[in-house]
């Protein structure tokens, strides 16, 4: 009975998170991306597309900025008054950060959307009414929202082009707010091979999409609880703690920077995304 | 991957059946209440199917001619998604935009399902047996001399059994026809390296100096230059790679450029021959006659010819010499012009007075069955196939893999010329322009239905062929291959010869079988030979290193003077080749439609690219509708005015503007090919791209751009979103 | 002074004058009504088709999810507070001015609130599941998110409106037993008899409605702020730049009253005409009400400029380019016009010879309702349109007529209830009127004051 | 023994008062003044300085459904949350005390207010059927006493109106 687990367990339920105190137990799915290596390909993307049976919405439904693209690269430019772009472009993929203390999951009146037990800002699709506020919440806006009924749009999987999608996941229907999963079907997957195996699953054995298609590896996706996981060594070494807003490092002055950080942290979302500065040589 | 041995055609059948049910009932509109379809149940599969388990089967990507190994994932008998094959030396088992869009082309609904024989203005289906024996006959009834075959690039079994129908034809013409291939490059490496495409080692040098390569993103062979590029970017030394793009169109490449130069058009070799003469200031040891040539290209001289500011020379000039090796690209902003080859040259020179030559251009490997090599393609083939089929000399007409009715410019008079071929065979995927035209339309498998082997032009390393094996069962059975098309054709011909072939299939197997020696299986019985190379998506062969040569005459280096301005047409037009539409054969993949451009993001249309000076000039804002007039013809598409252009320079992406092909392709954006000038390579005759002179006015209207930057466009407002910092602030060797 | 109502007035003639607005309409009435019904037919066809098509017919897009229905659903609950205001507050207050006129208002707060209401159903992009914001006990166990202010919302609208619709209806209750009393045939005799529940007016049913009375009032007023400190909250609990402002609950609480006084003058004025109540609806009565909407103004004013100063003098970037935005950007207009509409234009009302001129008070208490409906929209729009991240930044979002469809709809629907509501239920409370004329009565006699209340 | 029921009608809230002033004095045998009902248009508070302090109950029901409500709002609140102890939502603890004293708080008044009414409706006897005796005119402008007493008291009881300028007196029809 609920009333006496609350009871029972009081101190439990009064937990914050995150905090170092409780620490996420085998699992906590994290990414980090290089800026420095993506290219700005759009190779991603089109995996992203292709994984998660995202719809092609058309060129008059783009216009009305109803695009499905979990993972986007958007494209900054750094010019400064400068009569040319003359130190390229700045690319950016973005995705659902996997905030551990994810705005949209407060304000989702269904519960919708939660934090999974291995780190993962889940939307559960068959929950969503459509009330967006988890949308406007969300400080990245990467929450897509399905504004038509695409599985029945014309053009968007005509005969024979649905057979091409994923029957691994769902395909939406009108009035479903989706976004990035961390693509939960391979992680679900093969933790569920781990585990008939009596193991965890090891660093590299899943990759999400966008990760595996990635031309140049600018993606790196794993388990930040593993200590053997290139993912946790790399917020390791770039001293980007998953569980602080700001970081220590920040405030130091260093000889040689670390590149890591995570995008708008002041906000206290903490997310499970760090990205890599790009670089540009000087001496050119 | 599968390892043991089974019957892969029966294992397909099997699978086609039960996965076509599995797949309608997923996902189709029938029902098994409706009574409109049969369920049948695994009740024996074979034993590594498991419902719901996704299979992999290796095979190559056709979506471009880089060749990369694909690794498809086929879940119920049907292919859902591409990988990457992680045993292909090209790839790595990464893959771009582009290949992932593979599918589509296979699952596209504007396929062509049945051979289609012209009825006035009409497309009649027939069969097979009747497309096979009309084609026999009508070859039969001309001269060999006047039986015209235009591909694209053909390698492997495709084309030596093309061959030999030619051959058995009494030797027809063949065409290979590239629309956007680097072909005056390909000619100039050949007279400075003595081959046509070396072995380009990005992760080797430290400093590359790339003139309009866009390697990252539709030049030879991305997706492999991509790897290279991050190994170049972050090697294990720690000692960061500095890229310098220059042109005047900004490209994928140049978006990443540490440095981006704009140049003026043309002028590429000048800058090359000022960076060689500033080396030999700097204290580069440069022969004699080298140093004589260079001598007048002063900093000065240069920088007033390219507007590349002496500053950024000398910086680039100190940089090659302080950090070496590196590596000097030619690429297409190079190319495209009348004096592309010298442009090419001088660039070349470059490279071997850095001493690159055999340090980060390496030799490749000769394939040891030449007949299976690559045929590369350029634009001069449909130049003399235009003018021959002009002057009535061609009378049955193949076209194979190439769209010359889109991609040729307008000047050609391409589609008039058509109309004197009496008769045409187009194979085809869509309906595409040239399909339209046809009199006998060819419906082709798609890339994940049927049997090929491929040799690319650009291998990483060694020699190899790779296989391309169907991943599922055909979704149409009136589709044919190539092979099995020519197959049929030559049965005809040489009954005696081809008539043990039930199909291409049986073919292939027998042929590389029967060479298994040659082609690394010399240990194995066939059977496990053949396995071994299909689960492995190809074969590895024992191919000679070709030597490089390394000698660009200085004194034979003429580099025009740049162009003089044209006071009707003031602008350069740089139709610029973009990773996903490349020249137009994919715009029926709606993924790639809606792939935002890297640089502009703009989906789903075509659009003019201008710096913000012309455009002031011009009175141009972003969304006009303007016309880019050439004096071969005239275009209407949205301005985008952005900086990464050079002020003399509109530039208008490949690919749009189809009026066939297909729902996702038909009417989307304008086809900047038709307005190309003739404008020629004075070496090799190629058609300069980057030629064209233009004018652009205001067409008077004006519409919101569809793109997915929003109205702050690239700028971050002071949010710390992208970050970016100079290098040498950080110590990449002590990163994981 | 004029007095704010006679106290010569019959009492028989009050019973008289109410019921008679209880006849049979004239043939304007039925015009009106099918007005209502037809605005009420296009928002119920927009809606059909959103429902049929999907929510992108509405012109929202991935980074501007919200638009119009949220602002309206504001709009109406804001509308809501005004009755509340009137017969809570102004009761406890034994501000007697308010017998006349809180009837209608509060009949104003239900049906705003239903509409308002229906705006929460007409955003969801699955209606068709709106069951799962209520918490229910099922098989799963699973609830709403009680962390979610749009729970808040559902609980304190909820809340809302049945405890409003109790109080209207206990208010009622004896002017039903009037009703009762003096129709005699016909389906209106039985309804009243039903919903009088055999009131009689006995000492004790007195005592007990009067201590009940006063209870909900007291309810009614923690409640009402809480409702809109709630709906603020949906926006003060988020993290948009322009929406997270500590001052957003005691600011949409000052909105809510002020664009509620401004609806009362509005359907005081079309009531008073209509019904000829100038009897009761006095000119004395509007001058207190338009005194009173004036201050509320203020009080909304001097808000909206500590909202503005707050996030000026903070540290707050993003907050304060958005600031800067909604003034220059592609809603400056409407910005402005909201500026003009809810601070500058109610300062006419402190002039006297406004708060009696009827005709110019109509035309600018429903343009201060314009101004609060924009003070609503551009809470939600330009903050989508200029949020936290530039990327998705969106400023030519414009809604589609769908959206404005069910929105102009939204109005006829509550003409509809409001006007059905009147020719049904007396519009002004005749008990309480007597009562008023009662007392002033006692008072003009100089007797000595009595035990009670009053 | 029988009881007759007697409504009189008056104009004047005044002189009613005077009547039950003189009907209490009187102290008529077989009439209790418990059995008197006043019956007016509006609420008259005064009339307790002559009926007697009568008490008021529904504040108890108030109380008994405020706490109720607020305790219901709670528990079921937090019950639910405790539920959901592996969904962890925006990094807060699983029963965040704000948000349910924010539903506490609503649930409060919402059974504050329906118990009010419940309490109201009990303790007022409503809905009742109207007594026999009845006037409109009580719902209009004059106020009515309702008296029930002894056959022998009627007499008494039509003296005291009259005198006190009853406009109008109704009897019971005999049973």
């Amino acid at each position: 009975m609920s009333i006496t687990n609350l009871l029972t367990n009081w101190s439990d339920f009064r937990q914050q998170h995150p905090s170092a105190a409780h620490p996420h137990r085998e699992y906590k799915w994290a990414m980090s991306i290089d800026l420095d290596s993506c290219t700005g390909c759009n190779a991603c993307s089109v995996a992203c597309y292709a994984e998660n049976n995202l719809p092609v919405v058309g060129k008059e439904k783009f216009a009305h900025g109803h695009s499905h693209h979990w993972m986007r690269i958007e494209r900054y430019w750094d010019n400064d008054g400068r009569e040319f772009a003359d130190q390229g472009a700045q690319f950016l993929p973005m995705l659902c950060q996997h905030c551990e203390s994810a705005p949209c999951e407060t304000v989702c009146p269904v519960g919708a959307t939660n934090h999974t037990a291995d780190g993962l800002n889940s939307q559960v699709y068959n929950r969503c009414v459509g009330s967006r506020y988890c949308n406007a919440n969300c400080p990245y806006k990467v929450r897509y929202f399905n504004w038509y009924n695409y599985p029945t749009t014309e053009n968007v999987w005509p005969e024979p082009m649905n057979q091409q999608l994923n029957p691994d996941l769902s395909v939406r229907s009108k009035g479903v707010m989706e976004k990035c999963t961390f693509c939960v079907q391979r992680l679900r997957a093969s933790m569920n091979d781990a585990r008939t195996q009596g193991r965890l699953v090891i660093d590299g054995e899943v990759q999400t999409a966008c990760q595996q298609v990635c031309p140049t590896g600018a993606i790196t996706f794993g388990n930040l609880v593993d200590p053997s996981a290139k993912v946790g060594k790399q917020w390791k070494q770039q001293q980007v703690d998953l569980n602080i807003d700001k970081q220590p490092k920040d405030a130091e002055e260093k000889a040689a920077k670390l590149r890591g950080y995570r995008i708008l942290e002041e906000l206290r979302t903490y997310p499970s995304v760090m990205y890599l500065e790009q670089l540009r040589e000087s001496a050119v | 991957m599968i390892e043991n041995s089974f019957n892969r055609r029966n294992f397909l059948k099997v699978l086609g059946w039960g996965g076509a049910t599995a797949a309608l009932s997923g996902c189709g509109n029938t029902s098994v209440e409706d009574g409109k379809e049969f369920v049948t149940s695994y009740v024996e599969t074979a034993d590594y199917i498991i419902p719901s388990i996704g299979t992999y089967f290796n095979s190559t990507c056709a979506q471009c001619d880089a060749g990369c190994g694909i690794m498809g994932r086929v879940r119920e008998g049907r292919v859902l998604k591409l990988e990457g094959n992680p045993k292909a030396s090209i790839n790595n088992g990464k893959m771009c935009g582009l290949g992932q869009a593979g599918v589509q082309a296979h699952y596209n609904p504007d396929r062509i399902r049945e051979p289609l024989l012209r009825n006035g203005d009409r497309g009649e289906a027939i069969t097979w047996e009747k497309a096979l024996g009309l084609i026999n006959e009508k070859v039969g009834g001309v001269n060999a001399e006047n039986i015209a075959f235009l591909t694209g690039v053909v390698s492997g079994h495709d084309k030596a059994l093309l061959k030999n129908y030619l051959d058995a034809l009494g030797s027809g013409h063949h065409y290979v026809y590239e629309a956007v291939a680097p072909s005056v490059i390909r000619a100039a490496n050949k007279k400075a390296y003595g081959v046509e495409m070396p072995r380009l080692r990005l992760d080797k040098a430290k400093v590359i100096v790339s003139f309009g390569a866009d390697f990252l993103g539709a030049w030879v062979s991305p997706v492999h230059f991509s790897q290279q590029y991050a190994r170049f970017r972050k090697p294990d030394s720690g000692e960061r790679g500095v890229l310098v793009q220059v042109e005047s169109k900004m490209t994928l490449t140049g978006a990443n450029a540490d440095r981006w130069l704009a140049i003026r058009p043309g002028t590429e070799g000048i800058l090359a021959l000022g960076l060689i003469n500033a080396l030999a200031a700097a204290g580069l040891s440069v022969p004699g006659d080298v140093a004589a040539a260079v001598g007048g290209y002063t900093s000065e001289r240069v920088s007033k010819d390219t507007g590349v500011s002496a500053e950024h020379i000398g910086k680039l000039a100190a940089l090659l010499k302080e950090r070496s090796p590196s590596l000097i690209i030619a690429g297409s902003a190079a190319e495209g012009y009348a004096h592309g080859s010298q442009n090419a040259a001088a660039i070349a020179l470059l490279n071997q007075i850095l001493g690159n030559v055999g340090q980060t251009v390496e030799a490749p490997s000769s394939t040891p069955f030449p007949q299976m090599a690559p045929t590369t393609g350029n634009r001069l083939a449909l130049q003399s196939l235009n003018d021959n089929m002009a002057q009535d000399k061609v009378k049955v007409l193949f076209s194979y893999g190439t769209n010359p009715v889109f991609t040729a410019p307008a000047t050609m008079k391409l589609k008039e010329n058509l109309k004197k071929v009496p008769f045409k065979v187009v194979f085809a995927h869509y309906m595409d322009e040239t399909a339209v035209e046809a009199d006998l339309v060819l419906p082709l498998n798609s890339a994940m239905e049927d049997w090929a082997t491929v040799i690319p032009e650009y291998v990483a390393e060694g020699a190899q062929l790779n296989i391309r094996q169907p991943l599922m069962e055909k979704l149409y059975p009136g589709t044919l291959g190539l092979g099995d098309i020519l197959l049929g054709l030559l049965k005809y011909r040489r009954p005696d010869e081809y008539n043990g072939f039930e199909d291409f299939y049986s073919y292939l197997r027998n042929a590389m079988v029967t060479n298994k020696d040659a082609l690394g299986g010399a240990s194995k019985d066939g059977d496990t030979f053949w396995e071994a190379a299909l689960s492995h998506g190809g074969v590895k062969m024992v191919g000679e290193p070709v030597n490089l040569s390394g000698n660009v005459s200085a004194t034979t280096l003429v580099v025009p003077a740049p162009f003089v301005e044209d006071a009707t047409y003031p602008l350069h037009l740089i139709p610029a080749v973009s990773a996903s539409m490349r020249d137009g054969r994919n715009a029926n993949e709606p993924w790639l439609q809606e792939s935002p451009d890297p640089l502009t993001t703009i989906v789903w249309d075509s659009w003019v690219e201008m710096h913000p000076k012309t455009a002031a000039k011009l009175g141009i804002v972003e969304g006009d509708i303007v016309e880019v007039a050439s004096k071969s013809g005239a275009m209407k598409a949205q301005a985008y005015v952005f900086t990464g252009i050079h002020p003399d320079v509109i530039s208008v992406p490949l690919g749009y503007g189809h009026d066939a092909m297909g729902r996702y392709a038909k009417g989307v954006g304008a086809n900047a090919f038709k307005i190309l000038d003739p404008v020629f390579d004075k070496e090799t005759g190629e058609l300069a791209m980057h030629e064209t002179r233009v004018k652009v006015t205001k067409a008077g209207k004006r519409v919101i751009i569809v793109k997915d930057e929003g109205p702050a466009g690239g700028n971050q407002m002071g949010r710390k979103i992208a970050v970016r910092l100079t290098s040498n602030k950080v110590n990449l060797s002590e990163e994981v | 002074m004029e007095k704010d109502i006679r106290e010569d007035i019959a009492w028989a003639q009050i019973n008289k004058d109410v019921l008679k607005s209880l006849e049979s309409p004239r043939r304007l009435y039925w015009v009106i009504l099918l007005i209502a019904l037809a605005m009420i037919g296009v928002a119920v066809g927009s809606e059909i088709y959103q429902y049929t098509t999907g929510m992108g017919v509405s012109n929202k897009n991935n980074s501007h999810v919200w638009s119009l229905y949220i602002a309206t659903f504001i709009f109406w609950i804001g509308m809501s507070h005004s009755g509340t205001l009137l017969s809570a507050i102004l009761h406890l207050m034994h501000a007697d001015w308010r017998k006349p006129i809180y009837r209608f208002a509060e009949a104003m707060t239900t049906f705003s609130l239903m509409t308002a209401g229906l705006f929460v159903m007409v955003h969801l992009g699955r209606l068709w599941q709106v069951y799962y914001v209520m918490p229910y006990p099922n098989e799963r166990w699973v609830w709403p998110n009680f962390q979610s202010p749009l729970v808040w919302d559902m609980f304190a609208i909820a809340t809302y409106l049945s405890s409003s619709v109790l109080f209207l209806y206990v208010g009622m209750i004896p002017d039903l037993a009037i009703c009762r009393d003096n129709i005699h045939a016909g389906w209106r005799k039985k309804l009243y008899t039903i919903m009088s529940l055999g009131w009689e007016g006995t000492d004790r049913q007195w005592r007990n409605f009067r201590i009940t009375y006063l209870t909900i009032a007291c309810f009614l007023i923690p409640l009402a702020v809480s409702v809109h400190s709630i709906v603020a909250s949906d926006f003060a609990m988020s993290n948009m730049p322009g929406w997270h402002v500590t001052s957003f609950p005691p600011y949409f609480v000052a909105g809510a009253l002020y664009s509620g006084c401004a609806a009362i003058i509005t359907l005081f004025i079309i009531l008073r005409y209509v019904f000829r109540f100038e009897e009761y609806m006095t000119l004395p009565i509007m001058k207190k009400l338009v005194r009173l909407t004036f201050a509320i103004a203020m009080v909304w004013t001097y808000l909206n400029l500590i909202e503005f100063a707050s996030v000026w003098y903070g540290h707050d970037q993003t907050a304060k380019d958005q600031l800067i935005f909604k003034a220059t950007g592609p809603y400056a207009p409407y910005f402005w016009a909201m500026i003009f509409f809810g601070s500058i234009l109610p300062l006419m009302l402190a002039f006297k010879r406004f708060q009696t001129h009827l005709p110019i008070l109509f035309v600018v208490s429903i343009l201060l309702n314009v101004g609060m409906w924009l003070e609503r929209w551009m809470i939600i729009s330009p903050s989508f349109a200029h949020g936290h991240y530039p990327w998705t930044w969106d400023h030519d979002q414009w809604p589609s007529l769908v959206q404005w469809g069910i929105v102009f709809g939204s109005f006829g629907w509550f003409t509809l209830l409001f006007m059905v509501f009147c020719k049904v239920f007396p519009s002004v409370s005749m008990y309480e009127v007597k009562e008023m004329v009662y007392h002033r009565t006692l008072a003009l006699k100089h007797k000595p004051a009595v035990k009670g209340d009053y | 023994m029988s009881k007759r029921h007697l409504l009189a009608l008056f104009n004047d809230f005044d002189e009613a008062v005077a009547a039950i002033a003189e009907l209490r004095a009187a102290n008529i045998k077989g009439f209790n003044m418990d059995d008197l009902i006043l019956k007016s248009p509006i609420e008259h508070p005064e009339v307790e300085l002559v009926l007697g302090d009568k008490p008021v109950n529904v504040q108890w029901f108030t109380l008994i459904g405020a706490c109720t409500g607020a305790l219901l709002a709670f528990f079921l609140v937090s019950g639910a949350q405790a539920n959901f102890f592996a969904q962890i939502k925006g990094g807060k603890p699983i029963v965040p005390l704000p948000p349910n004293f924010v539903l506490t708080y609503e649930m409060f008044i919402l059974g504050g207010v329906f118990i009010t009414i419940l309490g109201f409706l009990i303790c007022a006897a409503l809905p009742a059927k109207r007594s026999a005796l009845y006037s409109a005119k009580v719902s209009e402008d004059q106020i009515g006493i309702l008296v029930k007493g002894d056959e022998s008291a009627v007499a008494a009881f039509k003296a005291i109106f009259t005198k006190h300028k009853a406009l109008e007196i109704q009897e019971e029809a005999g049973k």
